[in-house]
């Protein structure tokens, strides 16, 4: 049967280049939750009694969705198609003919999929009773006063070095980033130095290049300074003046120049 | 401390700290007055009435009272803020309502029911708005974490207790399902087989 | 609208907003009504008369006005901001981390590493602590601050310098002190069973 007809001509199937607007695909996509809550659909699009869904027919709507999704060359998340397979499953089991003997140990291919869906779509009526309690910022807001404190008034706070670490672990790890996994040494102090040369800026506006080495440190000093400028010349946070060819070099912060 | 200027006090507390106060913080605020829960309590009361006809209410949450801005009002507040609160997704209250009504709960639990996986991304900003907290680690290969609801979470999504959250919809059935279709039961024949051999002694 | 209806909703905007709020800003409450500028301060004339002999009051600042504690409160207030150490946020945590551990850092760049925004808050509240300062503006569009930490915020953690940040090998020995830590003292899982109970009250 044709699902279409474009200038007379009828079209069985949907053609390939069809196009659709990336936004058409994301609505697919979060119209439905993952395989459960599609199956859901299709049972109560059709008004059909949970505990005694025709598996033939859903298993047959459900295998078109997909293909459908398949055509519109959609990335179907595996889930869908561990579903499918289920399915598939349970309707061959209904198929196979019952054992007479073992009539009363027989259980039904179909019960826990029952199951699931039912634990599934008491959540998602969960979900919604959530969604419609009185939310703070959406239904309503904090009423506050400003606390107008004294100065000199410090909180007492708990801060524990580790607890830093392990968030810098945790947000270095969500980021995921594979030049961050080795914080060395160097690079903090070459951090450290960055910092003390901008510093200086926002006292001094310029500083003479030189004046950022000095012979105690010695070279390892003079090379931690060295890569502290590049990294903030790099960072564009950093200007280098000089006032004639060959001259003393002067640092200033960024944009603070002609 | 005369009963009008302690209210006064109160008052200025509930309103001066973002986090709820409870009887016991607010006796904190008078260490050496001759002031009781009692008092406190009458307080708060009073100031009940006082805000009976306003724009803000006194509300009663798990770690405490807390002055609120009434639901009434929020639609004239709304043309205040330029952004909109963030809607929350299907996917985000699925996985919140599964984490309150089931704590402590495993991601993989949630994934087992939901059907799909849960992102990353999900629980980050569940743990980023104090509502989920991590309560311990199950021990089972790969140790993982079991979630749970914070009072944060209560009191943004007001409610004082999670006795107050909606009732889970019953699972239809489920008893007189089981029985029919004879599922649910993880071993049903051997069970039957040690019955027989109980009575065969 | 009623005026007294139009106080509660002034009232209430008040209440509800960090920032200090002008006339024009209440009267954009009001988008549909017909409220006036005089209708406006005749609400808020009425709210300092309520205000009067209250724990609170409105203060009329450059950006508009606020209501805040009064001074003759704040000696009974002091007793539960003392009493009360504040724990640090997850979110705090970990900008002040990106901070140290990554300075001179924008806070775009905090953005993109945690993939969620900055609050203002947060980065005010360090700073009021005078644990983050600005270091510079970084030359591209917008010119973003350049965030660094301060020498109080060494002192606060204990540290002597920067290097003394512990180095991220470290963590590995943490993490598994931390959970040997936790599980002898803290017990999270009796943890959640009490937050239950606590909610069954």
């Amino acid at each position: 049967m044709p699902f279409a007809v474009v200038e007379g001509k009828p079209f069985t199937a949907m053609p390939t280049d069809l196009y659709i607007p990336p936004d058409a695909l994301e609505v697919i996509l979060e119209a439905f939750e993952g395989p459960l809550d599609l199956l859901l659909y299709l049972i109560r699009r059709q008004n059909l009694d949970i505990l005694n869904i025709p598996i033939y027919d859903i298993t047959k709507q459900y295998v078109e969705y997909i293909k459908l999704m398949h055509q519109l060359n959609f990335e179907l998340a595996a889930e869908y198609l561990v579903m499918a397979a289920m399915l598939a499953e349970i309707k061959s089991r209904m198929l196979l003919p019952k054992p007479a003997s073992e009539d009363d140990d027989e259980e039904d291919p179909r019960a826990e999929l029952i199951r699931r869906l039912q634990e599934y779509e008491r959540f998602k009526q969960a979900a919604e009773d959530l969604d419609g309690l009185p939310r703070i910022e959406r239904d309503f807001y904090v009423a506050q006063a400003y606390l107008d404190k004294q100065p000199e008034q410090v909180e007492i706070i708990q801060v524990d070095i580790r607890d830093l670490l392990m968030a810098f672990k945790d947000v270095m790890a969500r980021a995921d980033l594979k030049v961050s996994h080795e914080i060395e040494r160097e690079v903090l102090s070459v951090r450290d130095r960055m910092t003390s040369v901008l510093d200086r800026l926002l006292k001094e506006k310029t500083i003479s290049f030189t004046s950022l080495f000095t012979r105690k440190e010695g070279r390892q000093g003079a090379l931690v300074s060295f890569l502290a400028v590049l990294e903030l010349l790099k960072a564009q946070t950093l200007e280098l003046v000089q006032n004639q060819p060959f001259g003393e070099i002067y640092l200033q912060a960024a944009g603070n120049g002609s | 401390m005369e009963i009008k200027e302690l209210k006064n006090t109160v008052e200025a507390a509930l309103m001066a700290f973002d986090e709820p106060l409870s009887v016991k913080d607010l006796l904190q605020l008078f260490p050496e007055e001759q002031v009781t829960s009692n008092d406190i309590n009458q307080a708060i009361n009073d100031l009940e009435m006082d805000y009976a006809d306003r724009g803000i209410e006194l509300k009663c949450l798990s770690k405490g009272y807390r002055i609120q801005t009434r639901a009434k009002v929020q639609p004239w507040l709304k043309n205040l803020t330029e952004q909109k609160p963030k809607k929350l997704s299907r996917a985000l209250l699925e996985t919140l309502a599964l984490i309150a009504y089931r704590q402590p709960i495993t991601r993989g639990e949630i994934e087992d029911i939901r059907g799909v996986a849960v992102s990353s991304k999900i629980i980050h900003y569940m743990m980023e708005r104090d509502w989920v907290r991590v309560l311990g680690y199950r021990d089972v290969p790969g140790k993982p974490a079991m979630l749970g609801t914070t009072k944060t979470f209560l009191d943004d999504f007001n409610l004082s207790s999670l006795q107050e959250l909606p009732s889970l919809s019953e699972i239809k059935d489920i008893e007189t399902l089981e029985q029919e279709l004879q599922f649910g039961e993880e071993n049903p024949p051997q069970e039957a087989s040690q019955t027989m051999d109980e009575s065969d002694e």
